[in-house]
């Protein structure tokens, strides 16, 4: 069992060294991307740059070869433990063939300065699916989506503190029995 | 008889009325004053709107469309109670042979109620009675 | 089973007149209710009790038709179309009236007075008219018809109407055509395209 | 006072309205912030997280063992669909062989669950539309008698457990098999019944045709899926498309309509009405597809399970569209995230597009017509 | 169906249509025939008086011209509680449940029950609501129900002696003018209530009503104009005599045939010549049997045209916008509780109960039994009611127990009554709802359009028919 550990966190670290299908494809157009290691079934995961997420989005989505049209999720990950970053991860389908394409935008941790939420690019103005994925994560995960035309909370009640899904988060309030010193309800 | 008809509807109208109201008073208040049912606060009084505060008054300017509708129901009334007196006059309708009247009331409320028709027809046209 | 006393108490016409007496109270109050209410709304739904009096007249005068036909046209109708019209008027604007008036008790005193001259205008007209109506009734000697009404008395109408009064019963149906026509002329005026400005976000959260 | 009336003069303001969160036709606790003029929605949000459960916050702090007993309850109308998007994505990370056995045996309740599901859907869908005491219960007299079927085998009615990581939870016997192909025999029947009620009812048609058309392009920008979608002209159909489990060896049509212009509320419900019937074919053949003997779990049902580390995206073709579930593992005996893609989630978002312009009275046709669970919406 | 469900729905009603009308004829008996008699010594062996006061003979009188009102006071509220549990109950057969079964005998004691717990619950008057007008609009909508329905007492009970003086000569128009007033009270409580939900509702409500008046009054004047007649007992009178006679069947159009068919049939003496006869009736015989057979089919379809009509008008489904639960919450009725929706939801079946009653006694012949005459002349019924007559003769002429001719109208107008308001429940188990355009569109579009055609060829067919009129 616990080699068993051992050996699936070395998957994790080690990358394969050659560039993947979606990687290619970006790199002729000019957006440089990192190949991060396959997720379980051999589904091809790239790492991009905040700021070359919209580019690369819209030539992925529009061009004929990948036609990744169909955004499944918009999700956060809090992996500050494992690789100290925040992840925004985009799973991308196409409606009209099997393209399928993991996006992962990571914000370091320690970049992000102290009382401010990593920000990442808001993709609503191309997909309008991505408004409520965004505004989930913000309100989850807290990350924070430029751009956003209604960066409001949207699970969890607008005066709510801090963000449930990050490993650190620790309950202030009892929600069932107390009440949010800071609400205004 | 006939008069002792009125006045006894006259009463039952009054009492139609009366009924009601003096059970709403009595059960209403009178119990649930006594019982002490009636407890009301700000949020109990709050008007219904699925659970949440209103965002604003119910009372708005409002629809016109109602309002078509109701001028039109008036007129096609008003052509109703004009009926009602024709229809009762039966010697209006007696068989052609033993009358020399040939038709003539038939014929009238026809024509009456072809003019009429142009009206509706009118306002269909018109779209008066779409609901937009 | 005669009802003997029954109906000796109303032949002797001091139930009618008690009840005319009943129904004219109630018809005059709730008119005076429908011009003074400041809610107009309000004022509209009192209607149905004015002509529901109205009709109630009717009835003692063993006018059944009309008291009935008053009720469906008037009592329903006119009081529907009436309270739908006003709720087509803004009720802010009452509001705004009100702060008018709270305005207009500030000014100078011959200004008061000229308004209150614009003001009482209306009343003064409806007053002279009044006035006129009542003397011209009074002015009628109105002789006591001894004749007895029928129970049949609508088919006496009908019959009326398609012999003597053929033509204005026809002449009826044009008016109530163009009724009709001017009814739907007025409510479907050309509409003109409202510029919106654009709508303000709702807080989703803001209660 | 002739034409000449402005209607800014008769203009009429708008009023802003509630609708849910205790609204009676809300199918639970939505809330929709609706702007009318007069009867007319001129602009619409669905507010929702009046039934946010933390289910994913759920997923990090549960062990594997038992938070995929708690996963029926995201969407509590086909749980079996998220216990399998679950077992799908565990198995993948895990690279864990399914019995055959198993997969037929997931196909079968699945399918039986997506009967069900829909027959929940066209019950209270005729509820919105009005046909408050009628019809609807004879969608329930079939659902029973499936959810007597899933007591049974899982001894539950509707939080089933039954798909498990690696397998299933337990055999069927030969009575439950049995009493399984009297329903799959007299189901087509009965779907026959209700379209003769329903289907060519005027006042049904009259209701449902024209109102709520959702174009295609709309549809893929808000990632609409499941009949909905394909009621707008795709085919999208993970069991044909993307086909997992042993759906490729059996034999059905994925219905779908080519309406690039928009499919209508009529247009939903007659697809749903359709994979009713398809469902029940695929019932039929993995009846007579099913070992009779083998293994029901490629791994151990214990409080020791555990997933190999890595992450993992897969999917099932939900009732509702397409449910996935993305787990990131890091071998330990709870995951790092669970991330659900829920079909309602993403269906919900395209109302506020749908209901502009249409009456108050759509409101509720349309909204049913998308199908929509709201605990699959807050999770 | 389920035999076992069938056969509990019958016993519910048997046994409340045994309360209800139980009710009404002892309240009725007692105040109306009884106490009269017996304080004016008209009962020949409890109490003798010679020469009765004249207070008391005006007592007497007093409350012998008070039963009708009575009657209704008992019935309403009876007959609500009744109609519902059948509603609820004929629901539940329709679509496999069991309904109500826990109150009582088997469900029998639900609304009752329920009536009990609306008059105590609170009464809630919500913020900025016209607390008058709020009040006010419940007892608008009621009081109609209550006058309103009063002509159809003398109707269905066969002119009896103390409903006699409910009638009016222009019975029908009054019963019409009273139902138009509601829709004023829905537009009042909607207002008044200061709810969104409720202003749509009652706003709603009205433009529904007012659509649909004009076809439902139509129908109406249409068999008042082949009956000749606003008076509702003599409508009722004239359509006596069986099946063919009623008003559904060509409002007397048929009734030559009916005269004529023992002969053709060789019931009764062949000599007669039946030919003069049937030229009484139908004057250009070819003509005017085609013309009774357009008299049929116009009234069959008038028929429907009341009976949906009245489904608008009295806010059923399919045809029930103004609550519309899956849009409008409750509609007008949202914000009341306690007492004030007691009333409503009273008024609300008494109307569906009044309007039902107007279809039997327009159109399927009041208290007439439906075996037309000349087949029930050649019954040996008799003997039957010879013998039972003289069981009963002590409680008919000494203690006016029974009126035969009373009972038996009751018993046909609650038979065609109610199978009425059975059909109605059938319908709102089976229809989804109109959207209010669609709806004010086959209002005004279909029905309106519809009644004025069948006006003016019933108008013409009249021409050369001898109807009962």
């Amino acid at each position: 069992m616990a080699e068993e550990k051992e050996k699936s966190i070395e998957k994790i670290v080690e990358a394969p060294p050659e560039i993947g299908r979606f990687g290619q494809f970006l790199k002729e157009h000019g957006i440089a991307s990192e190949k991060l290691p396959d997720a379980a079934g051999g589904i091809e995961v790239i790492s991009l740059d905040a700021k070359n997420l919209q580019s690369a989005l819209k030539i992925l989505r529009s061009s004929e070869e990948t036609k990744l049209d169909l955004l499944i999720t918009v999700s956060g990950v809090d992996s500050r433990q494992s690789g100290g970053t925040f992840d925004s991860v985009y799973h991308l389908w196409s409606y009209d063939n099997l393209n399928e394409l993991v996006i992962k935008v990571k914000i370091k941790a320690d970049e992000v300065e102290e009382d401010s939420l990593p920000a990442v690019p808001s993709i609503t103005n191309m997909w309008p699916a991505a408004n409520w994925h965004e505004r989930e994560t913000y309100d989850l995960v807290g990350i924070k989506y430029l751009g956003h035309p209604y960066p409001r909370r949207i699970l969890n009640p607008w005066d709510w503190d801090g963000h449930p899904l990050r490993h650190d988060y620790v309950q202030i309030v009892d929600a069932l029995n107390d009440k949010n010193p800071h609400s205004f309800r | 008889m006939y008069e002792l008809q009125v006045s006894q509807i006259f009463i039952f109208v009054i009492v139609g009325f009366a009924l009601p109201a003096l059970g709403m008073i009595g059960l209403a208040w009178g119990l649930q004053n006594v019982l002490g049912y009636h407890t009301p606060n700000p949020i109990k009084n709050q008007p219904y709107e699925c659970g949440m505060k209103p965002l604003q008054e119910a009372i708005v300017q409002f629809d016109v469309r109602y309002y078509l509708y109701a001028l039109l129901f008036i007129l096609f009334d008003i052509e109703v109670i004009f009926i009602i007196p024709w229809a009762l006059a039966t010697d209006n309708l007696k068989n052609i042979f033993g009358q020399e009247a040939l038709l003539l009331g038939p014929l009238e409320i026809l024509v009456f109620l072809i003019i009429l028709t142009f009206g509706l027809a009118y306002a269909w046209k018109k779209g008066a009675l779409e609901w937009e | 089973m005669e009802f003997v006393n029954v109906q000796e108490l109303v032949s002797t016409g001091v139930a009618e007149a008690l009840a005319f007496y009943f129904i004219a109270a109630l018809a005059i109050t709730l008119s005076i209710g429908v011009i003074s209410d400041k809610n107009v709304i309000r004022a509209g739904f009192l209607l149905i009790g004015v002509f529901g009096g109205i009709s109630g007249l009717f009835f003692l005068l063993q006018a059944q038709f009309i008291a009935l036909a008053q009720v469906m046209i008037y009592a329903v109708g006119i009081t529907l179309v009436v309270v739908i019209a006003l709720m087509l008027t803004n009720p802010r604007l009452q509001n705004e009236e009100a702060e008018e008036e709270a305005i207009a008790s500030s000014e100078p005193a011959l200004l008061k007075f000229l308004d209150s001259i614009r003001n009482g205008f209306p009343g003064l007209v409806a007053w002279i008219a009044f006035v006129t109506v009542y003397m011209a009734i009074r002015s009628e000697h109105w002789e006591q018809s001894t004749q007895t009404i029928g129970e049949d008395n609508i088919a006496v109408i009908g019959r009326a109407l398609t012999t003597d009064y053929s033509l204005p019963f026809e002449f009826a149906s044009v008016l109530l055509l163009a009724a009709l026509i001017g009814a739907i002329m007025l409510a479907k005026a050309e509409k003109v395209e409202d510029t919106d400005t654009p709508r303000e976000g709702i807080e989703s959260g803001s209660n | 006072m002739s034409t000449e009336i402005k209607s800014t003069e008769l203009k009429t303001d708008e009023m802003i309205i509630n609708m849910g969160p205790q609204h009676p036709a809300t199918h639970g606790v939505l809330r929709m912030l609706l702007t009318l003029d007069g009867e007319f929605v001129k602009h619409a949000e669905p507010v929702i997280g009046h039934l946010h459960r933390a289910q994913e916050w759920q997923g990090q702090n549960r062990t594997w063992f038992q938070y995929q007993a708690l996963i029926d309850r995201v969407d509590y109308l086909s749980g079996m669909f998220t216990s399998w998007a679950m077992a799908r994505s565990c198995e993948v990370l895990d690279e864990c062989e399914v019995p055959e056995r198993a997969e037929y045996l997931r196909v079968m309740v699945s399918e039986m669950n997506r009967i069900s599901s829909h027959l929940l859907w066209l019950g209270t869908y005729l509820i919105d539309l009005g046909a408050m005491f009628g019809f609807p219960f004879y969608p329930f007299r079939e659902r029973e008698k499936l959810l007597d079927l899933f007591e049974e085998i899982a001894g539950q009615r509707m939080m089933f457990n039954y798909i498990r990581i690696g397998g299933v939870q337990r055999a069927p016997n030969d009575a439950w098999l049995k009493r399984l192909k009297a329903f799959t025999e007299e189901f087509e029947d009965r779907v026959d019944e209700y379209e003769a009620i329903v289907t060519e009812n005027p006042i049904f048609l009259k209701r449902t045709k024209e109102i709520g058309i959702l174009p295609l392009s709309l549809a893929k920008q808000y990632g609409v899926t499941g009949p909905s979608i394909r009621a707008s002209g795709t085919d999208m159909d993970l069991r044909k498309t993307k086909p997992y489990s042993v759906y490729p060896k059996l034999e059905f049509d994925v219905h779908w309509l080519d309406k690039p212009e928009g499919g209508d509320t009529w247009d939903r419900y007659i697809l749903r009405i359709r994979e009713m019937r398809e469902s029940n074919k695929i019932i039929k053949q993995c009846l007579d597809m099913l070992p009779t003997e083998g293994e029901l779990s490629g791994k151990k049902q214990n409080a020791g399970l555990r997933v190999k580390a890595g992450e993992a995206f897969s999917s099932v073709e939900s009732p509702r569209g397409i449910l996935g579930c993305y787990v990131i593992s890091d071998g330990k005996d709870k995951a790092i995230r669970f991330r659900w893609r829920n079909p309602s989630f993403c269906n919900l978002s395209v109302l506020s597009e749908l209901l502009v312009g249409s009456p108050i009275a759509d409101i509720m046709a349309i909204f049913g017509s998308v199908d929509v669970i709201l605990p699959d919406v807050d999770r | 169906m389920n035999a076992a469900e069938i056969y509990k729905l019958s016993r519910l009603a048997i046994f409340w249509l045994s309360v209800t009308f139980g009710a009404v004829w002892v309240a009725c008996w007692g105040v109306g025939v009884f106490i009269p008699s017996l304080i004016t010594g008209k009962m020949p062996f409890l109490l003798q008086v010679d020469n009765p006061s004249t207070t008391v003979v005006f007592i007497a009188d007093l409350l012998r011209s008070l039963t009708p009102i009575l009657s209704l006071l008992v019935f309403i509220p009876i007959n609500a509680m009744f109609m519902v549990l059948f509603e609820r109950r004929s629901l539940a057969l329709f679509t496999v449940r069991m309904g109500p079964n826990r109150h009582g005998f088997d469900g029998l004691a639900q609304t009752a029950a329920d009536a009990v717990k609306l008059l105590f619950k609170e009464d809630i008057t919500p913020r900025g609501a016209d607390a008058f007008m709020f009040t006010l609009a419940p007892i608008i909508f009621f009081a109609p129900s209550i006058f309103g329905a009063l002509p159809l007492l003398a109707a269905v009970t066969n002119n009896h002696d103390l409903f006699k003086v409910a009638n009016l000569p222009t019975g029908i128009f009054y019963i019409l003018a009273a139902a138009s007033i509601p829709v004023v009270a829905l537009v009042m409580a909607g207002w008044a209530s200061n709810n969104k939900y409720s202003l749509v509702g009652g706003l709603r409500s009205a433009a529904q009503a007012i659509s649909y008046e004009i076809p439902l009054v139509l129908s109406l004047v249409t068999m008042c104009l082949l009956a000749g007649t606003l008076d509702v007992v003599e409508i009722v009178e004239q359509q006596k005599g069986g099946i063919l006679n009623w008003n559904i069947l060509g409002g007397g159009a048929l009734s030559g045939y009916d005269k004529l068919a023992p002969y053709w049939l060789n019931l009764v003496d062949t000599s007669f010549d039946t030919s003069a006869m049937f030229g009484q009736f139908y004057p250009v015989p070819w003509l005017s049997s085609i013309m009774a057979f357009v008299l049929v089919i116009c009234t069959v379809l008038l028929f429907g045209l009341y009976l949906t009509g009245a489904c608008a008008e009295i806010n059923r489904i399919p045809f029930d916008l103004p609550e519309a639960e899956s849009e409008l919450v409750s509609g007008y009725n949202t914000e009341y509780s306690g007492i004030k929706f007691a009333i409503f939801f009273l008024a609300e079946f008494t109307n569906l109960f009044v309007v039902s009653s107007i279809a039997t006694v327009m159109f399927l012949g009041g208290g007439d039994n439906p075996i037309p005459k000349w087949i029930l002349d050649r019954l040996p019924l008799e003997p039957i009611s010879n013998a039972l007559g003289s069981l009963l003769s002590p409680l008919i002429k000494d203690l006016m127990f029974i009126d035969p001719a009373t009972f038996w109208a009751a018993f046909w107008v609650i038979v065609k009554v109610y199978s009425i308001v059975f059909f109605a429940i059938l319908v709102r188990g089976t229809l989804p709802r109109f959207r209010i355009d669609q709806l004010m569109d086959f209002g005004w579009k279909r029905l309106i359009p519809l009644a004025l055609i069948l006006f003016v060829v019933v108008v013409f067919a009249r021409t050369w028919v001898v109807c009962h009129g």
